[in-house]
């Protein structure tokens, strides 16, 4: 099957910065993003780990973003002017998707 | 009776030992743990039940002036308490003006665990309270957070807008002033038709949701010597006693009975660890979470459920009794 | 006990507040949620207890003719119940074939807790009813969504050929079906000792689970506006009166007890959003999930637990009574 | 009571209707499950009800020489029993010295739910047996998972060095001996304020834990036919008879109660499915994981819960009746 | 160490349909394939959240898969043709291992 | 914004091995890992799912590590010398990264 390249960006950010990062993923127009529940893990300030936990502080969230490379860079500017304090790192690479009229 | 025998009961109930537990097993790093969601749903259900049983009660007696006037000191206190803290801390710490105003906002705010840890100390104990106290703990939640974030601009940081909305629809405020709505509603006898879940089962749960309690404890009281400063720490464990000071002298001056005193003292010694870390790591992202959250459920936590209610008990039947 | 009383004292039971509770916390958009394992918990032991309890009244009375009346009754409104809602979405909204079938299923097919209510009411005001309608209410899950299998391939929509074995050994109903047959073996000795979690909590659990019912059906509440048409979302509110009214005749017809009656109304009335939706979202992926979620879990299941269940009790009595 | 109706009585008893609805809705590959947190919160509440009975009843009657006795015995079964299954799976069965050591450490070591569902047996039969025997299940989980490591170094494996502070460490030890000492510390009085968690519900945690067994079971069982051969799949049924009757006979000869007897032959009897597998996982990693716990979790457990446990009843009224 | 070109692929799919993939990865002869749960996401249908949720509808999974990019074709075929309905994305991106036997 | 290239190094591990690991990697001076959960699988040795498990047994964690290629190496070396028999996989791929100095 033909494919086509996008670009995947994968954001670990602060649970409790859900929210603001949905909305601005959605101002961006991305035409959509998915969210998967990191357990731990380990960074220069230390380790974290959900359990036990009976708030958000502390859990981060992977959000995953299937998107168009034409709109990374100015996603990528906002996101480090505005959340840089809550994110655990920011990645971006190549993928292959089948219906690129899908992630514009 | 005494303040020996009261501090020894207090160390003997099975929701203490229980707490000491899980913090003898995290600091010697044993594989054990509640798993995550099982610990918030017991928070819910702990929220959910101390705020319908204050609810029943409020419908019991009537809404009167005396609850408006522990209303309006609960307010009063959420707010002052900052105010303290931050002076103390930037005074005895080394602590950055923002640093000071996250933690002291803890300070004024409250920890509902503890509350009814002061409430089951004083049922064994036989000393009567009003159900409408939970009340003033949900009044005191939030006012603590606006104060920090005030401190905290004064102090030249740079925050963001005063998030009112969020602060006010945190999950564990909404829970406790709708389980409080709920309870008034329906009354004793709608009390009585959950009992099954609400009331007997209870202080199991206490204790199960302690047992976590004291595992996340103890892993933040691990930390606490590599994160935080000596002074830093001491504060962690004479707060309270600065805060129990200051409401146990506030619900004096208003004629709480012994009961309601104590635990007017415990609120304003307790700091919160729910909706205050919520709230101020978005709208003070500069705050390091590391010095506030080891502080409320590293030192202060424990103190106050081991030694802490026996003192403030003993302190209320000294102003009040 | 005339019917505004029966209404009010509906409205005021701690568990439709709580519902209540969820479903304002949402619409505010509170940042209030329960644990999804918890919620799942929940319902399980909520089909369990509720299924358990049927058995052990089927072990109890004996399995009789009457019972088996109440089943294929049961059996054929599952059937016919989504004839009549398929046409009248037909008629009456701007729907495809496919998601009218789909969401006629639901209505033909059942929600337990909306069951579980109807009992709590009548517990309330003292009506008797059978033990066995709970099996009634298992055997009506399943025949409904062949019934609507059966309406999509006839209007043409290429269905996957129907998944009987996946129906079948649906969670929920193996679960129900399950816990009915060991009630009936363990009978009223065992139930006797496992009483202490599934009879005495079992109505503060309830209101748990009806908390995180509220908050999803405002989540579904809240995308109504934008997701379907007025008159689908008119539709949710009349269909569960049009299936009250069928299913009152057809529980006439047999004789059915006031109480049994008001249950198999309640039942009529329902609509699924446990079995139903995992079964065709499977078997009919063509029909769009947001129409028969937001009718099943935010309008009708809310309508029924505020004002059509004292409307189906009173239904019953005056038909029965 | 005869063994026949003793049997009968056991099977039909609701936790075991409901391990068998487990079992068979596996088998039927029906889309049921228990939420994994879930299942493990009540992993937890029924080690800590469970370890707590136990301490409150040491508070009770004293520490005194025949706790120890039977403390003593049961380390010794601990150890000796692995050294029994392992020669008896190197001559009956083709498994490798590896694989044969760590499937013997499980069969020295305890099941809990077992040993619970023991209590239950004798609670229905009015056999009166001692809480301290909880303690002797606690001192039996570890020795056995050191006698496997030492047997598998023995034949020649290259194991890594026995991870003695992980093995201690284990969540399910520091559980259940941590409970231990909360209800000796806590006493009778203590207990009394926690019934109405760790006392009422029990049994029916105990239901819908072993449903959630039953579940887990199935699905080893489902894979024994692919994954082990005949004669290890006969090793999980006979193992248990065999250290029966070593349990037996040690038990005996330090004059247990017929109660206490029962217990520690259906000790003896039961393989370990949580603490064992954890620590040979790791220690032992050639070890196929497969082989032990299909025998323990998808063999033994579902025969000690259904026929073991009235022949291991029967066999201690006959020692010692 | 010597590493090999193979391909990772990620469906993310509705938590119904697991049954089905999975069957259809074994059938597709893929070494073996790994599922994440995601916690919610955004796309042309709207959020979901598996926040409070009792059911699996509108959950989403991630199934990935590392196999060989000789396979990738006839797997990607087939998932379009037949479960499309029930797809969020599909993407396939370059990656390496050590054994590739273990990846065929 | 100008972006630099480094390693996304992926390790599906058993649950039990997690403290192991995560000290392997602390002691390869990674600056940090973040641990996903994982739900279900199938390999080699047939399916596992964490549905109604009551222990870690048989649970499968993934570690993702963002690194420099240059400490790459040593550390698959280590991986698969001490802890081949609890991998389900291990890929490596690059990514792009705008703060490079956050992972040396
Ligand atoms: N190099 C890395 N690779 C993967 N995750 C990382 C890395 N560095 C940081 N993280 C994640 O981001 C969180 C916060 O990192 P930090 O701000 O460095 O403390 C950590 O706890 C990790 O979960
Ligand atoms: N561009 C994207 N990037 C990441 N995830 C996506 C994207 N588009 C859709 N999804 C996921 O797939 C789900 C269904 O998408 P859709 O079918 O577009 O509503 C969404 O809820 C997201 O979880
Ligand atoms: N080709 C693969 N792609 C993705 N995950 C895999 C693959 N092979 C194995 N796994 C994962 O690793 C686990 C153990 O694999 P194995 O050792 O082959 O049984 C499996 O249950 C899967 O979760
Ligand atoms: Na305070
Ligand atoms: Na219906
Ligand atoms: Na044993």
């Amino acid at each position: 099957m033909q494919t086509h390249q996008k670009l995947r960006m994968d954001i670990l950010i602060e649970a409790p910065l859900k929210a603001k990062l949905s909305a601005m993923l959605e101002a961006h127009e991305v035409s959509g993003f998915t969210v998967f529940p990191a357990l731990g893990g380990s960074g220069g300030d230390g380790d974290w780990s959900r359990i036990g936990q009976i708030t958000d502080i502390g859990q981060m969230l992977l959000f995953t973003c299937i998107l168009d490379e034409a709109r990374s860079n100015g996603l990528l500017e906002e996101l480090y002017a505005s959340l840089s304090d809550h994110i655990g790192y920011v990645t971006t690479s190549d993928v292959s998707v089948i219906r690129p009229r899908k992630f514009p | 009776m005494d303040f020996l025998s009261l501090a020894l009961d207090n160390l003997g109930a099975p929701m203490v030992l229980c707490f000491l537990l899980g913090l003898g097993a995290a600091l010697a790093r044993a594989d054990l743990s509640i798993p995550e969601q099982a610990a918030r749903m017991m928070s819910i259900y702990l929220l959910f039940a101390i705020g319908m049983k204050g609810g029943v009660e409020v419908a019991r007696v009537g809404f009167g002036p005396e609850i408006l006037m522990a209303l309006v000191t609960g307010v009063a206190l959420s707010i002052l308490l900052p105010l303290v803290a931050f002076s103390v801390l930037r005074v005895t710490t080394g602590l950055s003006a923002i640093d000071a105003a996250a933690a002291a906002g803890h300070y004024g705010s409250i920890s509902i665990v503890t509350f009814v840890a002061g409430t089951q100390a004083l049922e064994n104990m036989g000393l009567a309270y009003s159900g409408y106290m939970v009340a003033v703990a949900a009044a005191m939640e939030a006012p603590a957070i606006i104060a920090a974030l005030w401190l905290a601009a004064r102090g030249g940081a740079h925050t963001k807008p005063a998030p009112m909305r969020e602060i006010l629809l945190n999950g564990s405020i909404v829970l406790l002033c709708g389980a409080v709505v709920v309870g008034w509603i329906a009354g004793p006898p709608g009390f009585e038709s959950v009992k099954g879940l609400f009331a007997e089962p209870f202080k199991g749960v206490l204790c199960l949701f302690l047992l976590d309690m004291g595992l996340l404890a103890g892993r933040h009281l691990r930390s606490a010597a590599t994160d935080i400063s000596r002074t830093v720490i001491a504060f962690g464990i004479y707060m309270p006693l600065i805060g129990a000071a200051i409401g146990g002298a506030a619900g004096w001056l208003i004629g709480l009975t012994p009961g309601d005193l104590a635990l007017l003292i415990t609120l304003s010694a307790s700091a919160s660890y729910i909706a205050a870390p919520a709230a101020l790591r978005v709208a003070l992202p500069k705050a390091n979470p590391a010095i506030y959250l080891t502080l409320s459920l590293g030192l202060t936590f424990p103190f106050n459920l081991t030694f802490g209610i026996p003192i403030y008990v003993a302190l209320a039947e000294t102003l009040a009794g």
